[in-house]
């Protein structure tokens, strides 16, 4: 619980709407944050949109969100349990649907 | 074997001859393509393009399903219905599919994928192209092709400025939809709600085309090869400057509904119509609240 | 203001719909759409789906060169030409576009663009599209580009399973064709020799149409800040994986021949014929067999 | 001059067909290496097409070929002087025509 690291936030597919309709944010956070705790800060300290339940419903993002760690589907790295790393990026990407 | 299937007419050469001297399709994956049939559910922004690309590269059967009337408010994106307003889309492409190419076998299907109709209309095709506009048609057309013996699956999607690439169920592997997207969303946007660029849609429906013939086209030795390569997730994004990112899946899931080692979603439960797509798309299963 | 000029129709507000809903876009960006001009340079592979989605989007004025015949090869990528074998390519594309959208102001021009009338040609538009197929009509439309006051170049190219794009002459400091490339090279590959698939060259075509659109649909605050991005080439390879790259690249130079501080192809030198592109594109130059 | 380092060499656009055909290779070269001296080096030692010129003519490569270091064009990162680091990524492209 040592010091702080950076992290780069990154929302599409109308994501970004629930943060200020801003695509990338750069956030300093404590390390030995894992995923998980990162999700519900984020619902708590940055969503400017205060429907909560359109980003996290019980104790995970609501259903046709994706999470990926470095370009990788967060089921790979562990999901929730994954401890943040200096420098990740963190994407969240609602769904699309249309066509 | 002495079957016209498996030579090109001189017609065919000179129709096909740029295409033909690329090393890793050559004539041999010309042939393949020939022998090859591709289902496109959705003849809208998506399939427009990938049915243009798709038909004028010559996979021997082509079907398009399609229920919908061409609309003016269409035409931005779906390029291929100038003057047929009022028309099925159906008709609309199968006009001008057939002067592109008189060559391919085309099936029309002049309705909405339904799970009365999906398994007899996915069956006789070897790959199935998702260029639909509603998740209860994407969680339908996924879980036809698990049952169908997991048909290999090339699925897209674009909304206002951004758009999505998926090769499902590729290889014994590769994820289906509902691995991804275990439970399905509520209050979607639809391109006819919330709009979409022209280009953003028709960009990813030529890429659908493109990776439908790689697929098809392929041998088996580099189609084991792609398999290898697990399954990815393109990501485009139009705006302000271009971005494309490439996002690595997870594989299948053994707890999945659908695809995975104990399945709720069976041909059996699915023939008797127990899967209730409308309700579960309003985000409420019929067998399991939580995960249907 | 009260001309027509300024305003949109209820039908113009129909078709236009999905794509007036985005916020970059928007009414005051469809009308800036309505009040553009963009020339279209090449109407094949790349120019095909160009031309679809530029048209279909309600840009006001489009043009098209192309002194081309349409060949049966053509039709996998050039989608366009259904039916229209034998035919001038640009009256293909007449039939087709004002069946798609008899709203557009179509510009028909059916010639190879030459030394002689690119000047007259390219005059009256306010964005350029190089969907051309040689070197001596890339560095052609560059120069005259240059010295019509750096009028906008959005330049693709496709070959084989590879494709770029570029915005040449962004901003006042974007650079032209020829800083980047400042010697022509010899022996290059064409379509016709070697071969392209259709979806590649298509993708790269939908692609100018895109930037097209954001360029002409952006106002004097959102381009200025696209100016400042500086210019990129997009790389676009689609085998075995697709990739996508997007670099970074040099600003105008300051000793480029045509665009630099001390320039030898001057507006009085390329009226008077000087410049000979076809000797330049042999790899031979004029006036100077290093520089040219 | 003390170590080696290692590179990623990048081809397309059919710069791979002097190559082996090969599109990605990975280098080890020693360290403090300009651009210009590893083009050269590439030229004597890597190349598998004999026709030199291909690739370079004079002192730098011929017409129509780019090269960038980590997706930028050389000249922006002072062409053959840049001092090649550890893992970068040297990229030649041949510009295609076609259309
Ligand atoms: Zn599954
Ligand atoms: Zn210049």
């Amino acid at each position: 619980m040592s010091g702080s690291i950076s992290v780069t936030l990154e929302l599409s597919g109308g994501a970004e709407l629930m943060f200020a309709n801003t695509r990338l944010h750069t956030l300093e956070i404590p390390a030995d944050l894992t995923l998980q705790s990162f999700l519900l800060y984020l619902a708590d300290e940055k969503m400017t949109d205060k429907r909560r339940d359109l980003f996290i419903q019980g104790d995970t993002v609501r259903p046709g969100m994706l999470v990926l760690i470095n370009d990788a589907d967060w089921e790979l790295e562990g999901e929730g349990e994954y401890v943040i790393q200096d420098r990740d990026v963190i994407h969240l990407i609602s769904s699309l649907h249309g066509g | 074997e002495d079957s016209n299937d498996f030579k090109l007419s001189l017609p065919e050469y000179l129709r096909y001859g740029r295409q033909l001297l690329l090393p890793p399709l050559g004539l041999s994956g010309q042939l393949r393509l020939k022998q090859s049939s591709v289902l496109v559910i959705g003849a809208g922004g998506l399939g427009s393009p990938a049915l243009m690309y798709l038909v004028g590269s010559g996979v021997g059967t082509v079907g398009v399903v399609d229920g919908d009337v061409v609309d003016v408010s269409n035409l931005h994106r779906q390029v291929m219905y100038g003057g047929c307003e009022g028309k099925a889309k159906v008709e609309g492409a199968r006009e001008y599919l057939k002067r592109l190419n008189p060559n391919v076998n085309l099936v029309i299907y002049e309705e909405h994928l339904t799970p009365n109709n999906s398994l007899d209309t996915l069956a006789p095709y070897d790959l199935i192209l998702d260029c639909t506009d509603t998740p209860l048609t994407r969680y339908l057309i996924s879980d036809t092709c698990v049952l169908l013996n997991r048909k290999p699956l090339i699925s897209a999607s674009a909304l206002k400025l951004e758009g999505t690439l998926t090769h499902f169920l590729k290889g014994k592997e590769g994820p289906c939809y509902r691995c991804i997207f275990p439970r399905a969303p509520v209050g979607v946007e639809t391109c006819g709600d919330s709009g979409v660029l022209g280009p953003v849609v028709g960009v990813m429906g030529v890429l659908q085309a493109l990776e439908a013939i790689k697929f098809l086209g392929l041998g088996e030795k580099d189609r084991k090869e792609q398999e290898q390569e697990g399954t990815k997730m393109l990501l485009f994004g139009a705006w302000p400057e271009m971005t494309w990112r490439s996002i690595k899946m997870r594989p299948r899931k053994k707890d999945c509904v659908v695809c995975g080692e104990n399945p709720t979603i069976t041909l059996e439960v699915f023939r008797k119509g127990e899967v209730d797509y409308g309700a579960f798309c309003g985000g409420v299963g019929l067998h399991d609240g939580e995960r249907l």
